[in-house]
């Protein structure tokens, strides 16, 4: 409680103390029911439930592909070294990777690891940008998926909520 | 009420570049509000992109999605003055969707 | 120069805690202490000085004479009294040193 | 040490006319110059026109994340909506339109200014709020919504154009820059933080990941969208939460010392072009 005086350094560390985290812990969501859409809109049933609910990169892989993935330098992925918040983290995905036809972002420390899937037809380039929300500081690992097989490749993201910024 | 929905697609050549946000609060089931209480989830699930008649791009969201979620991507074969369709679903069975021209 | 004030605040802050009452703290304890540290909140508030953890600290002390634990009570009253005075201090020391700050 | 004893002495002799007796004097041109020239030199790599941009201008790294949020940045809405409500007809067949020089578009560069017949600062939020309840209309919510939405909108057709702020010869007006002044560099809450002790003598430090914006300009971005809010928000709620972060209790919005900080901050960034609405951390 007793506050000394007065340095930047000093109450800055009593900043971060009671800094607030985006709160991307905890419980578990709750199943809804997903309402089939009549046609030519967003396809509901296509959803892969599952796969958002697994907690390892292998399980999530698993449900969503039936497969595993190796590494690969054909894969770029454009994240933040520090994200400026961990609420909003641009990253973006694209390959040069021959038949691409999936493209899956995953971030390893959060409660659920899968955070987004995309469906690349045939004619859309493998490369995608989007933001996500971030837990902690963890690994961010892109999946490809190219001529039925998976390669990924990963980036550690630190992240971090401070007090009297911006 | 303005669609949730705002759309830019630009043709460059044989490349259709789309740039998206949507309206949503993509909660994520993890956060609680002032008085304690857990948000429940409530985020988008799919969203689809349609272009001539065929779907070009079909995003899959978790929680993990930032809320008014960006997406862009790039496909070929859209010209000038084309249709772009883009549609959501949520996990509660909100819709919405938009059709855009290509400029 | 405005440092040593404020550590004498903060020596009189951590003294509070040092000098609580030994012997069991009455209801009637805790209305006194309680008036005292709400009326200094409130003339810092006036003062536009107030600090929000004097306010936290008044109505914690507010929750335990609630709970019938006047001790604890009269602890949070009397800290959150002495905070309340500390940003009076500190909003007074500062009509004169606020001018030493500015950018020349 | 001697200035302080000499300030103090001041101080107490100058209670008989105690706005304009006290040393130093208020010159705002000399502060204005003072001012400039402190972040100017601090920061020789920043181009002057830059510092609007805050945390961005100072580092590396947020400005290529910044650059990729304002592809399509989140206050995108926000503008829509704002220009939705700058032009609705409120329920007597006026407008913001009707309140506005110029009709609300591109003037945001003009406010704060103070007002010589109430002898107050007006600030832009403020002459919102005015406008709704001079038509009979129900006020908005100083801090986001609605009134980050039409203040975004205000801001968004006035970019580029100067922060343009005038101190008329009103001692009035002076003593509002003064004590916008004073807000600003005095310490307060239990941190014992002033504003400036982050966004003068601290502006471009790090906290963590986050880069403490510096005070030059910081009012031409907004309102801003936050990421650490989730949503828009104005002038008003960017002092309140500074206020709770060093733990003191927030005025309420629009308060006149609050109006006189927008004063002081704003005639300090003249010259410098609007940009808001921004997007922050």
């Amino acid at each position: 409680m007793n506050q000394s005086p007065d340095t930047p350094d000093r109450a800055r560390r009593m900043i971060l103390k009671g800094a607030a985290v985006c709160g991307v812990a905890g419980l578990g969501l709750a199943d809804l029911p997903l309402l089939l859409r009549p046609a030519r809109a967003a396809d509901a049933s296509l959803y892969p439930q599952k796969a958002f609910k697994q907690k390892s990169e292998a399980d999530a892989l698993k449900e969503l592909y039936g497969k595993t993935a190796t590494p690969s330098d054909k894969i770029s992925l454009d994240a933040p070294e520090i994200a400026e918040n961990g609420a909003v983290v641009p990253i973006a995905i694209s390959s040069t990777l021959p038949k691409a036809s999936a493209i899956a972002v995953l971030v390893l420390e959060n409660p659920y690891t899968l955070a987004a899937a995309y469906k690349i037809p045939e004619g859309t380039e493998a490369s995608v940008s989007s933001r996500l929300k971030m837990a902690k500081t963890s690994k961010v690992v892109a999946v490809v998926e190219s001529d039925g097989k998976l390669y990924t490749a990963s980036k550690e993201v630190k992240v971090t909520v401070g007090g009297c910024g911006g | 009420m303005a669609s949730t929905i705002r759309v830019r697609a630009s043709a460059n050549g044989d490349t259709t570049e789309v740039q998206s946000l949507i309206r949503h609060p993509m909660d994520s089931g993890f956060v609680k509000d002032k008085s304690g209480k857990l948000i429940p989830p409530h985020h988008i699930d799919v969203v689809q992109f349609e272009h001539g008649g065929k779907t070009v791009f079909t995003a899959f969201w978790g929680p993990a999605v930032s809320k008014d979620p960006y997406l862009k991507f790039s496909f070929k074969g859209g010209k000038k003055g084309d249709d772009l369709k883009v549609s959501w679903v949520d996990n509660k069975g909100e819709t919405d969707s938009l059709t855009a021209k290509i400029r | 120069m405005h440092n040593r004030v404020l550590i004498g605040t903060a020596v009189a802050l951590s003294l509070t805690g040092m000098t609580t009452v030994a012997v069991a703290a009455s209801a009637d304890d805790f209305k006194a202490a309680y008036a005292k540290a709400e009326a200094a909140s409130k003339k810092s508030l006036e003062m536009k000085t107030q600090w929000t953890t004097a306010v936290a600290e008044l109505k914690a002390a507010k929750k335990a004479a609630d709970a019938g634990k006047y001790d604890e009570a009269v602890k949070l009253a009397t800290h959150a009294q002495a905070l309340a005075n500390a940003s009076i201090e500190q909003a007074k020391e500062q009509e004169k040193l606020w001018a030493d700050a500015v950018v020349r | 040490m001697l200035r302080n004893c000499f300030i103090a002495l001041a101080i107490v002799l100058g209670t008989a006319q105690p706005l304009l007796a006290d040393t130093p004097k208020v010159d705002p041109q000399a502060d204005f110059k003072a001012f400039r020239e402190y972040f100017t030199k601090r920061f020789p790599n920043v181009q002057l026109n830059d510092f609007v941009n805050g945390p961005y201008s100072m580092d590396e790294g947020l400005r290529k994340q910044w650059k990729a949020i304002e592809e399509f940045p989140p206050y995108e809405f926000a503008l829509e909506r704002g220009k939705e409500l700058l032009s609705k007809p409120f329920k007597n067949g006026k407008t913001f339109a009707d309140c506005f020089p110029n009709k609300g578009i591109g003037i945001r560069q003009n406010y704060p200014y103070f007002d010589t017949k109430s002898g107050k600062v007006i600030t832009l939020e403020l002459a919102v709020n005015q406008c709704l309840e001079k038509n009979g209309e129900k006020q908005y919510d100083y801090k986001k919504d609605d009134m980050a939405a039409v203040t975004a909108y205000m801001a968004y057709t006035s970019r580029g154009k100067p922060m343009d702020i005038k101190i008329p010869d009103d001692p009035r007006a002076l003593a509002a820059y003064k004590k916008g002044a004073e807000y600003f560099y005095t310490r307060r809450g239990q941190l014992n933080f002033s504003c400036a002790s982050c966004h003068v003598q601290s502006a471009g430090d790090h906290i963590r990941s986050e880069v403490l914006a510096p005070a030059l300009g910081i009012l031409n971005a907004m309102p801003i969208y936050r990421s650490a809010w989730g949503g828009m928000g104005t002038i008003s709620r960017r002092f309140t939460s500074c206020n709770s972060q060093v733990r003191a209790t927030p005025l309420k919005p629009q308060d006149e010392l609050y109006r006189d900080v927008e004063y002081y901050l704003s005639y300090m960034a003249n010259g410098l072009p609007i940009v808001g609405p921004g997007a922050r951390p």
